[in-house]
């Protein structure tokens, strides 16, 4: 195998932005470079284009420019819906639920409050992925303040019932707030008909820039501020406005919804090919998250008897670049949570590979992977003292 | 000034091209440290003549690191008497990488304690542990999991 | 007077991201656009860069790679460290002093704990907007965990003694923490001489992009964290690293301080003509904060008699881009918490105009603001009613 | 759908050029509402002549908005009899002005009171305040600061 053109396969982890949206910020960085704060002109005009954007967002949302929030990232839209929640409603009560294949940025925000006194409930998920709605009603206390669960995980692609969760906490009267962050921009979205009080957004999930998000708010709903300072986004989030970004996630939007509905049924079509290829072509090999409700570009599959990193680094040695689960915990050593979640074993959950599509990748590239990835998976079993043991094994037992 | 954060060439290079890989029938000695569950397990087999190592083969499951030093390990004990590769250390291993990443320091260790562990078999075997050489695998048992 | 070429005197509010840190970050979007977190070649290549960028930045402040993290603006900064300490610290104490001239950002975020339970020491300062480091001293309490203070006020520009105040803090055993948002690439910042145990800076005060900052924490300092999530920076800061952003602040940083000690001096020149013109030709005006220890590039005057937002709103007719105060809070209808500070009374404080100078301002600018500013304040003065009560005042003293 | 942000070209044109600034020697009525403290203060002086108001003058402190909606308030009752001076509302001020941005609103009461406060005076120097009229004069004094 010789050194490929570089394949990049990590969709999830984050995207290049559209060249248009390039296009769309650069002038934002020094002709309308104005802070909109600002009384004169070169503000005034930063103001407009700001609020223009916002109206545009919330058009694709179907939602109220008023309810739509600019922040800094998904995590900190995840942060300030859950810490702000809480910090709100506490007096009626410190319960909060959630599940258990959410992002870091959710369970860390829950856990920071968990240490400071609320309580947790982490709805388990069935071997899917898929949080049961009856299980939300059956966990919703008199104390429940907040329950939040995302739309679609970034590992194994999931989608969850959100509009069902979100007619549940309506009934109990219990605010109900969605990571859709891997959602935004593969899946329509329609504030109204989903009914979710709170819902994060991050730009360079769908080719947006790094480094600038949205909480969308329902109208009327009030949490604390998360960030404090100026009088910025209707005196709810300090900080000057990253205009640039701002105006390049408007966009990237715009461009994502257009070609949504082509462009999902191409990754469908992509995405299940290459499932049903390495399913035929490399034996011990199962796929993780639900077969059907899943992202349109979401593969992740557990190949038996070798370890994910190792996988990773010979895809990566061919040109391929794919992760082992969410990249934000490609620091730690322990399987990723959600396989866990789903029932792997340890030893399995090591050995899983993520494969997120995107707008560049093609059905030759799924071919030369799955070429790849037989002959890389079949070279680290040669080498893999769990598989020999599984070969004695089944000698034994074929000769009885 | 910082951390390493990428595998050295030498590291790559043993990662694609691993020596010494298998398993040895008939072995002398084997030993096996890790499991599954933390993500790596390595095991050894030796062919020891009149105490010298004439061959080494391993079988890893783990990260590139594992096997890498796995590979390293192995070429560095091979034609050592078994008590000049009881001296083998992680560090010595890492370095003879051109160095690992910090977060993947922990992996060096499986090697050592592989190599050691088999090396205890065969003292074991050949009825010559003494306790010099049992002083040397007292780590053994606390760390083989501690990664 | 007939429209101008438009004048920009804002730059304490944004500044314009300079052409080559365009330059610089335009790759990140498309090319280099890789999560830094990610395993294969192009995470590697993020990561390289942006730590190259950590290196860098740590370098023109004399500091360790280790103490720079990297956020989405001065307002998480600031966020950050207060709420950050006191959740992490509350054992040990709940009081926290600050200065009455502090930016919102830092206030806010301090009332934001006053509502939780913590208490606030809110110091006075001079008639120049000066903090006495004494005041420090005898503030600090034994339930104090946090004093901050600014280095360089926003509106009028006024330089803090931090390394005494720091000193102080150092020897009581408080933490101390300092807004140099205003600071960042117009001073030169060494962190081992100054001694404070966290900095927040913004990018878009230097000339870099908006929406990212950084927070400077002292080696083996531990604070809570503020935006949970990933594991990225260190575990400590969640959130895709805004690869673009950070590689744009760290060039503005740098030719922020290759040219400081000329620009610095250039701008000193041009403010204290600009000030030493407005008092000699517009009668009836003062000068807000120090003489002498104030930022190169900040002048605050206030006109008797006459309104603020007027004189904005005229400067804007004729060209000139000015702030009556913080751009943050024009939204509201108080008059500048600060100017009420140093002891304006309201009426003056309402007349009180900002106009912070940059790299593309020159002195016939400044002439022609004069100009401008004589006619109008004139103008307004001929319209106002405590103008005209003044003058009727004046004749009967005179006739006495 | 959005909250205008910006002042309309008539506010502009009456901010820059206002109409009827100044004061009336030996005025029939005056009137001062605001102060200060707040941020804007307005005079109003009044010539009436067989309750007609002939000449107008005013002086303002205050922002953009209180200067436009002053020279347009005077301009809309110049001319006019003193009790369709008095029907006078800030929203009307206002919509001759093509609007104004939400925050400024209050900003248009100033000018309806100061018209108001020396309608009042004129009323009470001439004996002519009536129960009728007093009744519109009530809000004057509860809202005069309340902005
Ligand atoms: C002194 C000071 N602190 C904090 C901030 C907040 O910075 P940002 O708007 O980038 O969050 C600013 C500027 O707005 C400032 O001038
Ligand atoms: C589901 C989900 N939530 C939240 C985040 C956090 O987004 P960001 O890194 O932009 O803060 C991510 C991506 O990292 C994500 O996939």
């Amino acid at each position: 195998m010789e050194q490929q053109q570089r394949v990049y396969l990590d969709h999830a982890a984050t995207t290049p932005v559209h060249p248009e949206v390039v296009k769309t910020m650069v002038p934002y960085f020094t002709e309308y470079f104005g802070n909109p704060s600002s009384f004169y002109q070169t503000g005034r005009e930063a103001r407009k284009r700001l609020e223009e954007a916002r109206d545009r967002i919330a058009r694709v949302f179907n939602a109220d420019p008023g309810e739509i929030y600019f922040t800094a990232c998904g995590t900190e839209s995840d942060n300030w819906a859950i810490k702000g929640t809480a910090l709100s409603r506490q007096k009626q009560g410190r319960h909060i639920i959630t599940s258990a294949i959410e992002h870091h940025a959710v369970l860390h925000a829950c856990e920071d409050l968990e240490k400071q006194g609320f309580e947790l409930t982490v709805l388990p998920v069935d071997q899917d992925g898929l949080v049961s709605p009856e299980s939300v009603r059956g966990a919703i206390r008199e104390d429940t303040i907040l329950v939040t669960i995302m739309m679609a995980n970034n590992e194994i692609g999931t989608l969850q019932p959100i509009k069902e969760i979100a007619a549940i906490c309506r009934e109990n009267k219990v605010l109900f707030h969605s990571d859709t962050v891997q959602a935004g921009g593969a899946l329509p979205i329609d504030v109204k008909d989903l009914g979710a009080d709170m819902l994060s957004f991050s730009a360079h999930k769908f080719y947006g820039p790094k480094g600038v998000g949205l909480l969308y708010m329902r109208k009327g709903l009030r949490i604390a501020n998360f960030l404090s300072g100026g009088a910025q986004e209707k005196n709810r989030r300090g900080g000057t406005e990253n205009v640039a970004g701002i105006m390049g996630m408007a966009k990237a939007l715009e461009l994502a919804h257009e070609k949504m509905e082509l462009e999902s049924r191409r990754l469908i079509t992509l995405r299940d090919y290459l499932i049903q290829q390495l399913l035929k072509r490399v034996p011990h090999t199962r796929l993780n998250g639900h077969p059907e409700k899943r992202l349109p570009n979401n593969v992740n599959v557990s190949f038996e008897f070798i370890e994910g990193e190792s996988i990773l680094l010979m895809l990566d040695h061919y040109g391929f670049e794919c992760s082992s689960g969410s990249a934000c915990t490609s620091g730690s050593l322990d399987p990723s949570h959600v396989l866990l979640a789903i029932g792997l074993p340890h030893e399995i959950a090591h050995g899983s590979l993520r494969v997120s599509l995107g707008q560049s990748n093609t059905r030759e590239q799924m071919d030369k992977l799955v070429e790849s990835l037989e002959q890389i998976v079949s070279r680290l079993r040669d080498m893999s003292p769990l598989y020999a043991d599984y070969q004695k094994k089944k000698l034994t037992q074929d000769d009885k | 000034m910082r951390q390493k954060m990428q595998y050295s060439d030498k590291v790559m290079d043993h990662f694609m091209h691993p020596r010494n890989v298998g398993e040895i029938e008939n072995a002398d000695a084997s030993g096996t440290v890790g499991n599954a569950k933390c993500g790596d397990i390595m095991k050894v087999d030796l062919k020891i003549e009149d105490n010298v190592i004439v061959d080494i083969k391993f079988k890893t499951f783990g990260c590139g690191s594992a096997i890498a030093t796995s590979s390293m390990a192995t070429e560095m004990v091979m034609g050592k008497t078994v008590d000049e590769a009881l001296q083998l250390t992680n560090k010595a291993v890492a370095e003879a990488l051109d160095g690992l990443p910090a977060i993947k320091m922990h992996c060096s260790l499986l090697a050592e304690q592989a190599v050691k562990s088999a090396l205890k078999d065969f003292f074991e075997k050949t009825g010559q542990m003494t306790p010099e050489r049992e002083e040397l695998f007292k780590s053994l048992d606390d760390d083989a999991h501690d990664h």
